[in-house]
C-alpha cells in the first residue's frame, strides 16, 4: 500500500550512491574532458583504504572519512602528475590510458591484499531502520542520502563561492585567458583531479557496507557513472545530480515493477535515446567544449 | 532572373537578432559585395545561405527552387559553394588530395568508392597554376602559408564549380599583388557564377563589384552601386567613418 | 593520392608473407600452435574493425564487440544445430532444459550454411547501419558515439544473458560440431584452418585496403578532420559515417565467426566491456591510422600476452596494463607512428643536405608535373 | 624595460616570429602594425608564452620571461587583452574584475575604484553575465579587468576591432590617458594607423614574421604606409 | 622517389621482421625445454587469479597446490613427483578455452584440475573432449551433464536440495521466493526446487534473477516484504549474495521468520558478508569448515597454517583438495601402466577417499557419492552444522529429467 512510497525511498538512495560515485567524475570530465575509466578504481581503492583503516586501526567509515579522502586524493594527484597531465591535448586517449591505469591499480591490490573479498562493519549508531508512513528507511542508507546532499552543496559551494572555484570556472572556460591573469591551470586542474579522486575514495568507502570489497568491485561502477555524467551534460553539477535522480528513480521503479535486468536494459536503451536527442545533457551549461 | 531570393530572412540567437528580415535579391552572373561593420551580419547571412545556420522565418530561393530546410550538403550538391573568413581546408591531407575533395560533382560514397586516382591534367592542372599551387601538390595543407591556404581554398571552390559562391574575405592576409589577381580571377568568373562577397578592403570592392549592399545591426542599410553607397550619409555614419586613412 | 601507395603495398606484402608463411613456419605447423596464431589473427583483424572507423573517419566505437559477438553467435547457431541433429526435433539440448517446445522460428534458418555465412557478415552490417543511421543523421560525435555504442553492447549483452532458453545464457552456445563447408569437415586445429582465416583476414584487408585507397576513404579522411568543412561540398557526411561503420562491423563480424569456430563456443564475454576496450586498446598500440598496423598491434599485443602469462604467472595483467600506459603517453600513434618517424630520421639521415633533399623534392615534383603535362597533351 | 633580442617563436615546427628585435622603455607606447598573417598577434603571444615555443632574449625589467611560465608573466605586471576581448562569458562583470586581480602581488581583492571612473558602465552592469555586454562595452570590461591587476604594461590586440565608432574613440582616449597620465606602459598591435601614429612614440612593422621597418610615432606616415601596407 | 620508397620499405620490414624474431619459435612457445624431461607427472592448475571470480577461484587454487605439495613431500606418487603447470585465465572463458587448449595440446598435461563458473567449464569442455583429456572440476554445480572427460568434484541438485527443502518447509513453511543470479546454474536448481515442493505440496511465490555481479538489493528487499516468503531459496552467487544479504541485514529482515537458505553461500562469502549479517541463515552443502572430523581438522590446519590464520576453508575448495587424492589414488592404482587421461579415469571410478567432509566415492558416472549438510551461520562466521546425511548420498545429475540417466556409458534415455 506504501510501496510506492517505498519506491521512491529507494530511489533516492540509488540516486544518491549514484551520486556519489558520479560526482567526481563529472568534475574531472567537465574541467579537462578527461574519460577516466580508472575512476571505479579509485572507489575501489576508497573501499580498501576503509577496509585497511578499520582492520587494522579500528578506524571506522565515517571516523575515516577525511583520512579516505585525503588518499584518494593523493592518489589521484600522482596519477595526474605522472599521466594525465600529458594527455590534457588528447582527450580521447585518456579513455586508453586511464583503462591502462585501473587495470594496473587492480592488479596492484590484489598484489597488496589478495583477491579476497573484504568485509567493513557499518556504524554502529546507524543500525536499524527509521519507519514512517510504512516506509522502512534503513538509518544507514539515510545518512548517505544526506551525505550525498552535502557532498553536492560543498562541491557547488567551491566551485561557486570560493577563489578556487572562480579559478576553475574561468579555467574550463577559457584556459589561455586564465592563464594570463594569472591562474595556473596546471595547478588548477591537478587539485580538481585530486579532489574528484577523493571523492571517488569517500564514495568507495560509504558502499563498503552494502557490497564486498574486491580488487575487481570498480569495473561495474565506472559505466554507471559515466552514464549518469554524460546524460547529465558536461560540466554542470546540477545536471549530474539530476542525471542520477533520473537514473536512481527509474532503476528502482523498473526493478520493482518489472525484474532487475528488464529495467537495466531499459535503463541503457533510455539513456541511448537521451543522448541521441539531448547530446547536450539535461542542464547544459554553455562553456567551450 | 533572380540566382538567388533571400526573403525576409530572419534569424535569432537567444535574445540577439543577428539577421533582421532581410531582403536580398541577387541576379544570375551577378557580383555582389556586402558591406557592413563587425557583427552587422554579413557572415551570418552567408551561413544562413550555405546552411550552416537555419532561420528562425523567412525563405531563401536558389532560382526557383526553396533551399530554406535542406542540410548543408543538399545545398552544395544544388550549387552552394563557400569560402570562410578564416581559410578552412583539409590541413591533414595534401593540396591534390584537398583539390579532389573538392572535386565534388559525384558525391555518393557509392560512386567515390570507385575514384582511385586524381589526374594532374585537365581542370586540376589549370586550376593549380591559376593559384599558383603547381609545386606544393604533395605538400600538406597545414604546411602551406597563410595566403597559399586562402588560395586553396578558393581553388577548392573553382573544382566545385558551384553557380553561386560565397566568398567571406578572400583577401583577408593576402599581399597587394595578390589582391589584384584574386581581383581579376573574379572578374574573370563574373557572369558565369554569382558570386557574394564579404569585404572590408574597399579598393577592392572599388575593383570588382556592381552592386553594393550595406547591412548594419542585421538588416539592410544600403544597396546600390559603390558611388552611391560612398556618398550615402547613413553608411558612411555606421561604417565608413573611423576608417581614416586606413584601409589595411 | 598514390603517393605513398608503393609502400602500402610493400608493407601489406611483408605482412602477407608475414601471415602466411613465416607464422605457420613459427607455428611448426602442428595443431595447437596453429590454432592459437588462427585465434590472432581473427582478433588483429577486430582491431582492425575498430581502426577502420575510428582511425580514418573519427567514429570511436567502444561497442565493436557487439558485432564481433553477433558474428560468432550466428556461426555458434548453425554448428550448434549441426551438433544437435541426433536431438528430438533437431533442437538444441539447452533448450530442451528450459522446457522449449519446438525449434524458435529465428533459429530455423541458420539450418543452411550459405545462410549463415551471409547473415555473419549482414546481419552485424544491418545493425551497424541501423544505429549509426541513428546516431549520424543526428550529427553525434566523439565520446557521444563512444558512449551509444557502449550502452547498446551492454543492453544486448544482458538480453542475451538473460533469454537464457534462446541463447543458452552465460554459458552461450557449447558443444560445437565442426563447420562443414563443401563436404570438408573443418578441423580447426590444421594447417587448411589457418590458411582459411589467413585468407579471410587478407582478403577482407585487401578489399578495406581499396576502400580506403579511393575516394571514399578521402572522403572519409576528410570527414575526421572537419566534418562541417566536408558537408559544404556536397558530401553526405552521415552516409560516410554510417558506410564506415556498417564496414567495420561487418569485418567484426567476419572476425565472430572465426573466433566462435576457433574456441569451440560462443559467449556473452564475446560481447562484453573488456574485450570490446581491448580491441582499441590494440588498435592504439598498432596504430589507428593503419588498417594494417592495427592487425599487427592486435596480433603482437596478444602474442605478447600469451607469452608474458607464460613467463609471468602472477603479474601479466600488470605488465599489459603498463605496456598501454606507455604506448598511449610516448607513441600516441602507436608503432606505426614510431615507423613513420624513423623513416623520416632515416631519410633525413641518408640526405645530409636538407637544401639538396628540398631540390630533390622540386625536382621530382617537376618532372612529374612535365610527364603528367605531356600525358595531358 | 621590455626587451626582445633576436627573438624566434613557433607554432609546431614552423617558425612564426624571426629574428625579431624592439624595446619599449618604462612608459613608452609601442605601435606594432603589418598586414594580416604576418605575426603581429603572434608576437604578444609569445610575450604572454601562448605560442608553442620561443627561442631568443624576452626580457621584462631584467629578468627574462622565456623562463617563466604564463601566470608567472602575468605576476610581473603584464597585462594582455587579447583580440576579440575575450571576457569571461559566463561570468559576471564583478567576477570578470576579480579575474583580473589575481596575478597581484598584494593579493588584494576589492576592485580598484579608478577602474569604475573610467568607465561608469561597469559599475551599472556589475551583476550582469560578461556574454550579455556588447560589444563595445565588453571591449571596456577587458581593459578594466587588465587594469585590476594594476599592471605595469597593457598589451592590447586590436581593441578598437569592430567597436561601434563612438566606443572607439572613448577608448582610444582611455589608452592615451592611461599611458601619459598614468605612466603605463602600452604595446598596442592596431590596423588603425592613424591612432597608431598619433598616440605611440614608437612603431615596429612586421612583415613575414619579421621586422621590415622601426621608427617614431609619427614617422608612420601616409608615405611609408602607402609603400608597406597599402593595396 | 625510389629511394624514399625504399627506405618506408626498409622501416615496414624491420617491424615485420622485429615481431617476426620475436616470434622465433625457441623463444615465443614452450614455457621451457625441460618439460617433458624426468619422470614428473604433468598435471595442469586452471584457476583465475585475477578477474571478477578470483574470490573464490583463488582459494581453489590455494588448496589444489597445497594437496600437490602434500602429495611431492611425501614422496609423490609412484615415487614420481606431481609437477603443476600453472595458469591464470583471468576469469574470461575464452581464456580459459585457450589456457586448457595450452596445456592440453603444448604442456601434454595427463589430468587438468580448473575452474569454478558453469561457463568456465563449458568453455573447458570442447578442449578435454577433443584431446580426451581430464578436468578435475571441484565445484558444485547444475547436474545435466554426462561427460567422460570431465570427473565432477562437487554436490548436484538432489545433494543439496532432497534433504534441504522438505527440512525447510518443515521448519518455516512452504511458500518460497527463489532468487539467483541469472544463469544455468539457479535456473536449474529452481527446476528442481520447484519439483520438490510441488511433490511436498509447498509453492513458489516468486521467481527473479539478477545480472551476474548485481548489486543494489534494496527493490528485492521491498518485494519481499510484499511477498513475505517463508524461505528465500538463494542461489545468488559471489558479490551479489554478499550485497543481498548486507541489504536484508539492514533492512532490518529477520532470519527467524523468513530466513535465507543458500545453495552457494560459503565461509568465503560469509567472511564478506560479515558473521553478524550472515548468522541465523541457512545452507546446504557437503563441507563445512566448523564440521567436525579429524580430516577436517588437519585440512583446516594445515591451510590456515600455508595461507594464513584469516583464511578459510569451504566446500569447493575441500572439494579441490580432495580431487588431488583422488588423482594421486588413481595414478597409484594403474601403478606401472600408461599414464593416460582415459586410465586414471577408469582407475579412479568406485574408488574412495576418506575426505574432510567423510568419506567420498566416485560414481561410475564420474560424479562423487557425497554427505549433504544443512548449516546455520553463526556470527563468528562459521557454520553449525544441524543436519548431518546418513548416508553418501548419490549423484544424479538428471534428477529433474525423467527417463534420462547419466551411467559409465553416458546419458542413457529411456
Amino acid at each position: 500500500m506504501h510501496s510506492w512510497l517505498n519506491e521512491i525511498f529507494i530511489g533516492l538512495s540509488l540516486t544518491s550512491i549514484l551520486l556519489m560515485v558520479a560526482l567526481g567524475l563529472a568534475i574531472i570530465y567537465g574541467t579537462m574532458g578527461v574519460i577516466n575509466l580508472a575512476h571505479g578504481q579509485f572507489v575501489m581503492i576508497g573501499a580498501y583504504v576503509a577496509w585497511f583503516l578499520q582492520s587494522q586501526f579500528g578506524i571506522g567509515i565515517i571516523v575515516g572519512l577525511p583520512l579516505i579522502f585525503i588518499a584518494g586524493a593523493l592518489l589521484g594527484l600522482a596519477v595526474e602528475r605522472t599521466i594525465i597531465q600529458r594527455l590534457y591535448t588528447r582527450p580521447l586517449d585518456t579513455i586508453l590510458a586511464t583503462w591502462g591505469i585501473g587495470i594496473v591499480l587492480e592488479q596492484l591490490v590484489r598484489g597488496l591484499f589478495g583477491s579476497d573479498s573484504r568485509y567493513v562493519a557499518r556504524p554502529e549508531f546507524l543500525d536499524g531502520n527509521l519507519i514512517l508512513a510504512g516506509v522502512h528507511m534503513s538509518y544507514y542508507r539515510l545518512f548517505i542520502i544526506g551525505f550525498a546532499l552535502l557532498t553536492l552543496a560543498v562541491t557547488w559551494f567551491l566551485l561557486f563561492r570560493t577563489e578556487f572555484g572562480t579559478k576553475l570556472r574561468a579555467v574550463i572556460q577559457n584556459k589561455e585567458i586564465s592563464e594570463c591573469y594569472g591562474v595556473s591551470a596546471n595547478r588548477v586542474y591537478a587539485v580538481t583531479f585530486a579532489y574528484g579522486a577523493g571523492l571517488a575514495a569517500i564514495a568507495g568507502a560509504l558502499i563498503t557496507p552494502m557490497v564486498s570489497v574486491t580488487p575487481t568491485m570498480g569495473t561495474g561502477v565506472v559505466v554507471d557513472a559515466f552514464l549518469v555524467v554524460i546524460v547529465g551534460g558536461v560540466g554542470s553539477i546540477v545536471g549530474t545530480a539530476a542525471a542520477a535522480l533520473m537514473i536512481g528513480e527509474a532503476t528502482a521503479w523498473l526493478s520493482y515493477l518489472l525484474s532487475e535486468t528488464t529495467a537495466r536494459i531499459l535503463i541503457l536503451l533510455g539513456v541511448i535515446v537521451l543522448i541521441r536527442f539531448r547530446p547536450q545533457g539535461l542542464f547544459p551549461d554553455k562553456v567551450r567544449r | 532572373m533572380a540566382a538567388l531570393t533571400l526573403e525576409k530572412l530572419t534569424v535569432k540567437f537567444g535574445g540577439l537578432v543577428a539577421v533582421n528580415e532581410l531582403d536580398l535579391h541577387i541576379s544570375d552572373g551577378e557580383l555582389r559585395c556586402l558591406l557592413g561593420p563587425n557583427g552587422a551580419g554579413k557572415s551570418t547571412t552567408l551561413d544562413l545561405i550555405c546552411g550552416k545556420t537555419l532561420p528562425t522565418s523567412g525563405r531563401i530561393l536558389l532560382g526557383d527552387q526553396d533551399i530554406t530546410h535542406l542540410p548543408e550538403f543538399k545545398r552544395a550538391r544544388a550549387g552552394v559553394g563557400r569560402k570562410f573568413q578564416t581559410p578552412t581546408v583539409f590541413k591533414e591531407l595534401s593540396v591534390i588530395e584537398n583539390l579532389e575533395i573538392g572535386r565534388s560533382a559525384f558525391p555518393g560514397v557509392f560512386s567515390t568508392m570507385r575514384v582511385f586516382r586524381t589526374p594532374i591534367r585537365g581542370q586540376i592542372r589549370e586550376v593549380l597554376s591559376l593559384v599558383g599551387l603547381d609545386y606544393e601538390i604533395y605538400t600538406k595543407a597545414e604546411n602551406l602559408s597563410h595566403g597559399q591556404t586562402q588560395w586553396l581554398e578558393i581553388a577548392m571552390l573553382l573544382m566545385q564549380d558551384c553557380h553561386v559562391i560565397l566568398m567571406d574575405e578572400p583577401t583577408a592576409g593576402m599581399t597587394a599583388q595578390e589582391t589584384k589577381q584574386t581581383a581579376s580571377l573574379f572578374r574573370e568568373l563574373q557572369g558565369e557564377h554569382t558570386m557574394i562577397v564579404v569585404e572590408h578592403d574597399m579598393a577592392f570592392v572599388r575593383d570588382i563589384a556592381d552592386i553594393v549592399t550595406v547591412m548594419d545591426g542585421g538588416s539592410l542599410l544600403a544597396e546600390g552601386s559603390i558611388a552611391e553607397i560612398e556618398t550615402n550619409a547613413a553608411v558612411r555614419e555606421a561604417y565608413l567613418t573611423d576608417t581614416g586613412d586606413d584601409d589595411a | 593520392m598514390n603517393k605513398g601507395f608503393a609502400i602500402d603495398c610493400i608493407g601489406y606484402a611483408l605482412f602477407a608473407v608475414f601471415v602466411v608463411l613465416i607464422i605457420p613456419w613459427l607455428a611448426n605447423y602442428s595443431g595447437y600452435d596453429l590454432n592459437v596464431y588462427a585465434r590472432y589473427l581473427v582478433l588483429g583483424m577486430a582491431a582492425a574493425a575498430v581502426a577502420l572507423s575510428w582511425g580514418t573517419a573519427g567514429i570511436l566505437n567502444l561497442g565493436q564487440a557487439l558485432t564481433f559477438g553477433i558474428g560468432s553467435y550466428i556461426m555458434a547457431m548453425h554448428l550448434k544445430l549441426k551438433a544437435s541433429e541426433a536431438q528430438a526435433g533437431g533442437m538444441p539440448d539447452f533448450m530442451g532444459w528450459t522446457n522449449m517446445e519446438e525449434l524458435p522460428w529465428f533459429w530455423e534458418p541458420f539450418q543452411s550454411v550459405s545462410f549463415t555465412l551471409a547473415a555473419g557478415i549482414l546481419i552485424p552490417v544491418a545493425i551497424a547501419s541501423l544505429i549509426g543511421g541513428f546516431m549520424f543523421r543526428g550529427r553525434i560525435t566523439g565520446v557521444f558515439v563512444a558512449i551509444i555504442t557502449l550502452s547498446l553492447m551492454l543492453a544486448v549483452q544482458l538480453w542475451i544473458i538473460s533469454e537464457q532458453r534462446f541463447t543458452g545464457g552465460q554459458n552461450g552456445l557449447t558443444g560445437l560440431a565442426a563447420l562443414e563447408l563443401f563436404g570438408w569437415s573443418v578441423d580447426v586445429y590444421g594447417l587448411a584452418f589457418y590458411y582459411m582465416v589467413a585468407g579471410c583476414l587478407l582478403v577482407v584487408l585487401t578489399l578495406a585496403l581499396l576502400f580506403l585507397r579511393s575516394k571514399a576513404g578521402l572522403v572519409l579522411r576528410a570527414i575526421r578532420a572537419d566534418p562541417e568543412r566536408t558537408r559544404f561540398f556536397g558530401y553526405d557526411v552521415s552516409t560516410y559515417e554510417v558506410v564506415a561503420f556498417a564496414t567495420s562491423a561487418g569485418i567484426a563480424g567476419i572476425a565472430g565467426m572465426l573466433y566462435a569456430m576457433i574456441l569451440g563456443f560462443a559467449s556473452p564475454t564475446y560481447m562484453g566491456l573488456s574485450l570490446s576496450l581491448a580491441f582499441v586498446i590494440w588498435a592504439a598500440v598498432g596504430g589507428r591510422e593503419s588498417i594494417v598496423a592495427a592487425t599487427l598491434g592486435g596480433i603482437g599485443v596478444n602474442m605478447a600476452e600469451g607469452r608474458l602469462s607464460d613467463l609471468f604467472f602472477d603479474q601479466w595483467t600488470l605488465i599489459l596494463g603498463v605496456i598501454f600506459i606507455v604506448v598511449v603517453l610516448f607513441l600516441p600513434r602507436g608503432l606505426f607512428g614510431l615507423v613513420m618517424d624513423l623513416r623520416i630520421k632515416l631519410e633525413s639521415h641518408f640526405m645530409a643536405n636538407p637544401i639538396s633533399r628540398m631540390n630533390t623534392s622540386l625536382d621530382k615534383h617537376r618532372s612529374e608535373t612535365t610527364a603528367s603535362q605531356r600525358e595531358g597533351k | 624595460m621590455l626587451e626582445a633580442k633576436g627573438l624566434y617563436s613557433f607554432y609546431g615546427k614552423s617558425p612564426i616570429l624571426q629574428d625579431i628585435d624592439f624595446q619599449i622603455k618604462d612608459g613608452g607606447f609601442l605601435g606594432i602594425v603589418g598586414r594580416n598573417g604576418v605575426g603581429k598577434t603572434t608576437l604578444l603571444r609569445t610575450i604572454m608564452g601562448l605560442t608553442d615555443r620561443a627561442n631568443g632574449t624576452l626580457s621584462f625589467q631584467g629578468s627574462n620571461l622565456l623562463d617563466m611560465s604564463t601566470p608567472e608573466r602575468a605576476a610581473t605586471g603584464i597585462a594582455y587583452i587579447p583580440q576579440g576581448r575575450e571576457v569571461i562569458p559566463r561570468f559576471t562583470v564583478r567576477e570578470n574584475l576579480l579575474m583580473g586581480m589575481f596575478p597581484r602581488a598584494d593579493k588584494s581583492r576589492s576592485i580598484p575604484e579608478h577602474i569604475f571612473e573610467l568607465f561608469p558602465i561597469l559599475s551599472d552592469f556589475i551583476d550582469r553575465l560578461g556574454g550579455d555586454l556588447s560589444g563595445g562595452q565588453q571591449q571596456q570590461l577587458a581593459i578594466g579587468r587588465a587594469l585590476a591587476m594594476g599592471p605595469k604594461v597593457l598589451i592590447l590586440d586590436e581593441p578598437t576591432e569592430g567597436i561601434q565608432p563612438n566606443i572607439v574613440q572613448q577608448i582610444e582616449e582611455v589608452i592615451r590617458k592611461l599611458n601619459r597620465e598614468m605612466g603605463l606602459t602600452i604595446v598596442l598591435v592596431e590596423q588603425n594607423t592613424r591612432f597608431v601614429r598619433q598616440a605611440a612614440d614608437s612603431f615596429v612593422l612586421l612583415d613575414k614574421g619579421r621586422v621590415a621597418l622601426r621608427g617614431r610615432g609619427e614617422e608612420l606616415t601616409s608615405e611609408v604606409i602607402d609603400r608597406y601596407l597599402a593595396i | 622517389m625510389k629511394r624514399r620508397d625504399l627506405l618506408k620499405g626498409v622501416a615496414f620490414a624491420g617491424v615485420a621482421g622485429a615481431t617476426g624474431l620475436g616470434g622465433f619459435p625457441g623463444i615465443w612457445t614452450g614455457r621451457n625445454a625441460a618439460w617433458a624431461a624426468g619422470s614428473d607427472i604433468p598435471v595442469g592448475v586452471l584457476f583465475s587469479k585475477t578477474g571478477a571470480v578470483a574470490v573464490v577461484e583463488s582459494t581453489l587454487h590455494d588448496a589444489c597446490m597445497m594437496a600437490i605439495e602434500e602429495i611431492n613431500d611425501n614422496g609423490g606418487i609412484n615415487g614420481r613427483k606431481i609437477r603443476p603447470f600453472v595458469e591464470d585465465p583471468a576469469s574470461d572463458p575464452a581464456t580459459f578455452a585457450d589456457r586448457a587448449n595450452r596445456l592440453v595440446r603444448r604442456d601434454k598435461v595427463v589430468s587438468i584440475f580448473g575452474s569454478y563458473t558453469s561457463s568456465s567449464r563449458q568453455a573447458v569442455l570442447p578442449v578435454v573432449e577433443g584431446q580426451n583429456n581430464l578436468y578435475w572440476y571441484p565445484t558444485l554445480y547444475e547436474g545435466r551433464e554426462c561427460s567422460r572427460n570431465v570427473m565432477y568434484g562437487g554436490a548436484v541438485p538432489n545433494q543439496q536440495q532432497q534433504d534441504f527443502v522438505p527440512w525447510l518447509k518443515e521448519k518455516f513453511g512452504g511458500r518460497f521466493y527463489l532468487l539467483g543470479n541469472n544463469y544455468v546454474y539457479p535456473r536449474e536448481e529452481n527446476n528442481v526446487a520447484r519439483k520438490i515442493l510441488k511433490g511436498i505440496g509447498g509453492e513458489v511465490v516468486n521467481e527473479e534473477y539478477v545480472p551476474m555481479g548485481h548489486d543494489s538489493f534494496s527493490s528485492i528487499v521491498s518485494k519481499l516484504r510484499r511477498d513475505k516468503p517463508d524461505v528465500i531459496f538463494c542461489t545468488l552467487v559471489g558479490d551479489s549474495d554478499v550485497a543481498f544479504q548486507r541489504e536484508y541485514h539492514n533492512a532490518g529482515l529477520d532470519p527467524k521468520t523468513m530466513p535465507v537458505a543458500s545453495l552457494t553461500r560459503s565461509e568465503i562469502e560469509v567472511k564478506a558478508i560479515g558473521g553478524e549479517a550472515a548468522a541465523g541463515h541457512f545452507s546446504s552443502a557437503p563441507y563445512f569448515m566448523g564440521y567436525q572430523s579429524a580430516e577436517n581438522k588437519k585440512f583446516v590446519e594445515a591451510y590456515l597454517k600455508k595461507y594464513g590464520q584469516d583464511q578459510v576453508t569451504h566446500f569447493v575448495n575441500e572439494a579441490a583438495y580432495s580431487q588431488v587424492y583422488q588423482f594421486k589414488n588413481a595414478v597409484e592404482r594403474i601403478g606401472s601402466g600408461e599414464l593416460k587421461p582415459s586410465a586414471i579415469r577408469d582407475a579412479a571410478v568406485g574408488q574412495r577417499f576418506m575426505a574432510p567432509q567423510g568419506e567420498i566415492e566416485i560414481a561410475d558416472n564420474l560424479h562423487s557419492y557425497l554427505w549433504p549438510k544443512i548449516g546455520q551461520w553463526q556470527a563468528d562466521g562459521q557454520a553449525k552444522v544441524l543436519v548431518d546425511s546418513k548416508s553418501r548420498m548419490a549423484p544424479e545429475p538428471y534428477w529433474a529429467y525423467e527417463g534420462q540417466e547419466c551411467t559409465a556409458e553416458g546419458l542413457q534415455k529411456s
